[in-house]
């Protein structure tokens, strides 16, 4: 019973650091942005569903899931049209590109604090608190949305890869931008398209989240080691992200219950800086993308 | 061949599939200007990288004064006589002129962090030394009355002149321009021009990768042609333009097959 | 090789720039200026003031370190608190457990922070993004470290007993001499790094900096300055963290946590990317501002939010880059004003 | 640079005159955490002793005298409670301070005080060693970690008969300086301690350590850590199952551990500072009272704290003033003569060492509600 429910935990816990990580590498691959803010939309989306559902108590779990996603994907949006994408006009260096996406980080998580207060809220809906019992293991019945989830996402990304335009363009910018602009692929477009999904994934990643503990403004700090398992995974990749996310998941219940859990935040980082020692560009690298 | 300054032997380097540089040996003449042309994907930029150590090669090997510097990493390359220019000028943006070119000097002196916090005579004795020698770079090529412009402020052509003094800074025994007529017009390129052979006839020994055919013809002593990766011919200036395979390579071949 | 140069044939040598020497020299007028600064104005308010300035001081000490490392060499530290971390505890340690007198356990644990820093470079040989989450990690890697390895650091409690500063006998634990003991730290790191940034060395940090390609194409040996440069930001982080203890009496590892990294990045940032003085200016800005907004502490983190967002868009120079212009324009006023006169 | 120095230090001096001005006004410094996680305890703690100071003086209860809070945020950071208590000694020349909240900020707002020679008075800090050091200027008004926990073992030994107890500490100073009180009295009385976990303040995940403790298969289960971990972890073992009698420290009374720990929260225990209604005393009532008449619900503990923290001051002033002068020394001297001080959280007296005697209130939640089990008065 032990480990078999150990595993699912960390598997659990690790799609969610695979749904924050896949927003980080969409953003790097189509902008070749390090998003620090990333943890903090995650949270975002935590609380603005937590405000949809004390508008409209009776909504159905996926409904919230759905708004927090479009507002915080607006919000994404807007984000990258004011922020970002003038300082990437100006060209401006990595590092000032790095510290704006601090600053917004600092002033999401802040500004969240003060909105809706420092102690942690709780979606008060049965969904939280719902267990089933599947082959004799008591699971939250949350980890099937999860689970869920993140199967759709694949099979969604992995469409719209191959299969549209605005896929297709982005994976363009990805490899080369000056090429695909020759070839009428606006770089600026793309930038919006990967920002706002990568919002959508932060914010379903922070809904999805709240039923298993609760939303608190500080809780940007889950999504930092979403970056260890992007990382892992290499940058960039969709697949590297999701089995990112998931080593990540289960390295902590794991590693945490091997080298005791008051270690269990290093874990994600130590995985990771081993992982680059062995493999320098992540597990799943792509040698075309070399430059 | 005691007078061969450096030389490539089988050299290869193959991206992907894609062989950019396939099996050329060529050499290049103490004190000579050689010059290294080709259609455009012939491989010169990455024959340049791979003498300059930017790339390593698949196989083969690069000789300096008949010493095997194929392991030696670029930096390395510097101090032992290997100075290179970009295709588009890479500058240190917020810097001056001067300090951009006094940078230049950093294979040349000896004072390093310790002694750069810890030693005073000695560190204003080669503070002085490094100044005075960049600022006489600066006057060589022109630019003695930007010398506190920022890089980010200069016309392109001054940025192209500012490259070849950082250059020179290193007082390489062989310096690489790589396309370095590229957007500059025609009274710049005279003076680059003029500025090469004046190099040369101070000892130095100069490889150019060009576009500009009236440019390098005028100018070079021998050139080496590539084509597809391969080494197509090697002469003199006459020899190459009556050379009937490079003729065809740079007029015979369709237009479609040319890559970027 | 020949040595002789292209240019000794033709070219009048042993000119100079006088714009270069006066940049210099301004250099050393701001220095005059901050260290004098420092020197009178805490001592004539006394009391707090004093108690605030040793503070500043320590921040700016690591802020100095982490300017040469982010803003003039380009190597970004999200995990620099961390190595305040190592050199505060190595230092108390030394001095609590060994006896090690307090300038030999200063210098150990400079270099403890140094070496501890040079490990997370050659452990994550990495360039770029791969580096810069790497410190972040290991700065969490630190921090849990420094709490949960509680039989020698004291766990989350930290620890308390500080040995009062002893040099030559003497004991020193009044403000004042806390506060000149800070100083003395200050003036010479700054001072240091101001003649390290005026060389070679400098030079070649501002050149990895602003374009490594071109760097290397100039023999400029990237991954050796880029040690180099770590060993000194951490180094300096080191030395400012060991007189943390001192002044607060007591030692815990909430001081060094991913906020504190964060604090220090703004620092560099409002001061100005790439600025000696501006770093010292953030300082100032970071740690005496927010005691005179007391009434608005909850807003304190927002505002250093929106402060970093604003100078990376509207001032990328921070404030050292408006101190600048401003000069700039009033000599440009008043240099047609003299010709007459 | 300069010029905005020398303002900051006019400005700074100006606030030093402005304070030397009134002779009547006794400032009063009150540190704590009124940001970040831990801003419960800070502002439910000034909230509480800002509504007692109103009342007394407009009671005229301080005579001539009349007390200015000057509440500074420590965001539970140490050091920032440090600077602001050397602020408010050196600048704002503050009469005494109350603080901090953490143990952890406590100490170090101690290293202040204490060569300042300014009497420092906790509310809330509970780590046993902070009376321990033989100073002269601290003194709190919660119990002692020793003391808390220590008879919460005793408690759950004889009162609800465990016999076999697993222990999930939060790994920090407060969890583990009451997990040694705990541990030791179990122990003393030759009970079993089934195992024992240190868990990260951060952790959120408790199913690796709650499925090994489901097969310890203990009679009863003490949560010693702050509600966000109590709350993770009760609810965590309503999904595995887990049903055993769980003593939760102070959570059961806050209202966001039962959010998060949701149905599974109900039974817990609980022990508090102040649980309103516990107290039959007149001014037990009357705070309750007041505190209903002027924000329609019970005061919780936190700010049950804080109205006693100020009640004690404002008897403190009382007494030193009757001495003689109100001074940084009278004022500590009053406190340590504060006896048998009927106030909302029962009769307290402050020991020697700075230590408190009061009664402890024992609660279990049940359907939502906070139910007195045991109230420990000795």
């Amino acid at each position: 019973m032990n480990a078999v429910i150990q595993i699912l935990s960390g598997l659990t816990i690790g799609c969610i650091y695979g749904l924050v990580a896949l927003g980080f590498s969409m953003i790097f691959r189509a902008m070749g942005l390090v998003n620090f803010a990333q943890g903090d939309i995650m949270m975002l989306g935590g609380f603005l569903g937590y405000t949809a559902l004390s508008i409209a108590p009776e909504l159905p779990f996926v409904f919230i899931l759905v708004i927090a996603m479009i507002a915080t994907g607006l919000f994404g949006f807007v984000i990258e049209r004011v922020a970002y994408r003038p300082a990437l006009k100006r060209n401006a260096d990595q590092i000032y590109l790095v510290l704006l996406t601090l600053g917004i980080g600092i002033v999401l998580a802040n500004a969240a604090r003060l909105f809706w207060g420092a102690n942690p809220v709780v979606y008060k809906i049965p969904l939280t608190f719902d267990i089933v019992h599947v082959g004799g293991y008591p699971l939250p019945r949350v980890y099937f949305y999860i689970v869920g989830f993140m199967t759709l996402t694949i099979i969604a990304l992995n469409l719209l890869f191959t299969k549209t335009w605005t896929g297709l363009a982005l994976r363009a910018v990805s490899q080369d931008p000056t090429t695909s602009r020759l070839m009428g692929i606006d770089p600026g477009r793309s930038s919006s398209v990967a920002f706002v999904i990568a919002s959508m994934l932060g914010a379903a990643a922070g809904v999805l989240y709240a039923p298993l503990f609760y939303v608190s403004f500080d809780m940007g700090a889950v999504g930092l080691k979403a970056f260890a398992a992007a990382i892992i995974g290499s940058l960039g990749s969709v697949f590297g992200a999701v089995v990112g996310g998931l080593i990540v998941g289960l390295a902590e219940t794991i590693g945490g219950q091997i080298i005791g859990t008051e270690f269990q935040d290093s874990i994600a980082f130590a995985v990771m800086i081993a992982v680059l020692l062995l493999r320098p560009q992540g597990l799943f690298a792509q040698n075309r993308r070399v430059a | 061949m005691t007078n061969t300054i450096l030389a490539t032997e089988k050299l290869t380097r193959s991206f992907g599939g894609l062989v950019a540089v396939d099996d050329v040996t060529f050499a290049v003449e103490r004190g000579s200007i050689h010059g290294l042309i080709g259609p455009n994907g012939a491989g010169k930029t990455t024959a340049f990288n791979l003498i300059s150590g930017l790339i390593a090669p698949s196989s083969g090997r690069v000789l300096f004064d008949g010493r095997d510097i194929t392991s030696l990493p670029a930096h390395a390359r510097v101090a032992t006589g290997i100075c290179r220019t970009f295709q588009t000028p890479q500058l240190f943006e917020d810097m001056t002129a001067l300090e951009t070119v006094m940078t230049g000097c950093h294979v040349k002196g000896r004072i390093g962090i310790a002694g750069g916090m810890f030693k005073f005579a000695a560190k204003s004795r080669e503070e002085a030394a490094i100044e005075s020698k960049s600022m006489g770079l600066l006057a060589e090529i022109g630019l003695a009355d930007h010398a506190d412009v920022q890089a980010r402020n200069l016309s392109y052509g001054q940025r192209r002149s500012l490259e070849i003094a950082r250059a020179l800074a290193a007082e390489p025994s062989v310096i690489l321009f790589d396309e370095v007529t590229a957007g500059l017009n025609p009274v710049e390129t005279d003076f680059i021009a003029n500025l090469i052979r004046r190099l040369r006839d101070t000892g130095r020994t100069i490889v150019l990768v060009e576009h500009d055919m009236r440019f390098v013809m005028g100018l070079s002593d021998r050139v080496t042609v590539l084509n597809f990766g391969r080494l197509l011919a090697e002469g003199t200036p006459a020899e190459i333009l009556s050379n009937e395979q490079v003729i065809e390579a740079y007029l015979g071949r369709p237009k479609e097959k040319v890559r970027g | 090789m020949s040595s002789s140069t292209a240019t000794s044939a033709a070219v009048p040598t042993g000119s100079t720039s006088l714009s270069l020497q006066r940049s210099r020299r301004t250099d050393w007028l701001v220095f005059l200026v901050v260290m004098a600064t420092f020197a009178l104005v805490p001592p004539l308010l006394g009391g707090f003031a004093l108690y605030i300035a040793t503070i500043v001081a320590i921040f700016a000490i690591a802020a100095l370190g982490l300017q040469i490392m982010v803003g003039l060499a380009g190597q970004l530290s999200l995990g620099h608190a961390a190595f305040l971390g190592v050199g505060a505890y190595t230092s108390v340690l030394l001095q609590k457990l060994y006896g090690v007198p307090f300038l030999a356990a200063v210098a150990i644990a400079t270099l403890a922070s140094a070496l501890v820093g040079l490990l997370m470079g050659q452990l994550v040989r990495l360039s770029g993004i791969y580096f810069k989450i790497a410190t972040f990690g290991f700065g969490i890697i630190v921090y849990q470290l420094l709490s949960n390895w509680s039989s020698v650091t004291g766990g989350h409690t930290g620890l308390i007993g500080i040995p009062p500063i002893r040099i030559l006998g003497t004991v020193f634990r009044d403000r004042l001499s806390m506060f000149i003991i800070a100083m003395i730290y200050l003036a010479v790191t700054y001072a240091l790094l101001l003649r390290l940034t005026h060389g070679r060395a400098g030079r070649a940090f501002r050149a990895l900096g602003q374009n490594e390609a071109a760097a290397q194409s100039i023999g400029i040996p990237a991954a050796s300055y880029k040690m180099a440069v770590i060993a000194i930001g951490c180094g300096a982080a080191g030395l400012a963290g060991t007189l943390l203890p001192h002044v607060y009496n007591f030692l815990n590892p909430e001081e060094f946590t991913w906020l504190q990294s964060l604090v220090l990045l703004i620092i560099i940032t409002v001061g100005g990317l790439g600025s000696l003085p501006g770093a010292i200016v953030g300082a100032v800005v970071l740690v005496v501002v927010p005691e005179y907004l007391r009434a608005f502490q909850e807003y304190k983190m927002l505002a250093y939010g929106v402060l970093l967002i604003v100078s990376m868009i509207f001032m990328p120079r921070g404030i050292a880059g408006i101190v600048q212009g401003l000069v700039t324009r009033i000599r440009g006023r008043h240099a047609p004003a003299e010709t007459p006169s | 640079m300069l010029r905005n120095l020398s303002r900051l230090g006019a400005l700074a001096l100006s606030l030093a005159l402005a304070g030397q001005a009134s002779a009547q006004t006794l400032k009063i410094g009150i540190v704590g955490p009124l940001s970040g996680p831990s801003a419960v305890y800070g502002t439910e703690t000034l909230e509480g002793a800002r509504f007692a100071l109103e009342a007394a003086q407009a009671s005229g209860a301080l005579g001539s005298y009349k007390i200015e809070l000057i509440p500074d945020d420590s965001a539970g950071n140490p050091g920032r409670a440090a600077q602001a208590t050397a602020r408010m000694i050196a600048s704002d020349d503050v009469l005494m301070v109350i603080g901090g909240s953490t143990s952890a900020e406590t100490q170090a707002m101690i290293e202040v005080t204490r060569p300042a020679e300014v009497f420092q008075f906790s509310p809330l800090a509970q780590a046993t060693n902070l009376t321990q050091q033989g100073n002269k200027w601290f003194a709190r008004l919660s119990q002692t970690a020793d003391a808390f926990a220590g008879n919460a073992a005793i408690w759950a030994i004889e009162r609800h008969k465990a016999k076999s107890v697993y222990m999930l500490v939060r790994n920090d100073n407060y969890g583990q300086s009451l997990a040694e009180a705990f541990g030791r009295e179990i122990e003393a009385k030759g009970i079993k301690v089934a195992g024992r976990v240190a868990y990260e303040p951060a952790a959120k995940d408790f199913k690796p350590i709650l499925s090994t403790m489901g097969q310890a298969n203990p009679d009863f289960v003490a949560i010693l850590g702050l509600y966000t971990d109590t709350g993770l972890i009760v609810k965590q073992m309503g999904e595995l199952g887990i049903k055993v009698p769980t003593y939760a420290n102070t959570s059961p009374a806050i209202p966001q551990f039962i959010e998060i720990a949701g149905p599974a929260s109900d039974g817990a225990y609980g022990a508090l500072y102040y649980f309103a209604g516990s107290i039959d005393t007149a001014a037990g009532k009357k705070f309750v009272a007041d505190w209903n008449a002027k924000f329609k619900r019970d005061p919780s503990q936190y700010e049950g704290m804080g109205y006693d923290t100020m009640l004690v001051l404002v008897e403190a002033v009382k007494k030193a003033s009757a001495a003689g002068k109100v001074t940084r020394e009278s004022i500590r001297d009053a406190f340590f003569k504060i006896a048998d001080l009927p106030v909302a959280s029962g009769n307290v007296s402050i020991l020697p060492n700075g230590d408190v005697k009061r009664p402890l209130p024992f609660v279990q939640l049940k359907d939502g509600k906070l139910k007195l089990d045991f109230l420990l008065d000795k």
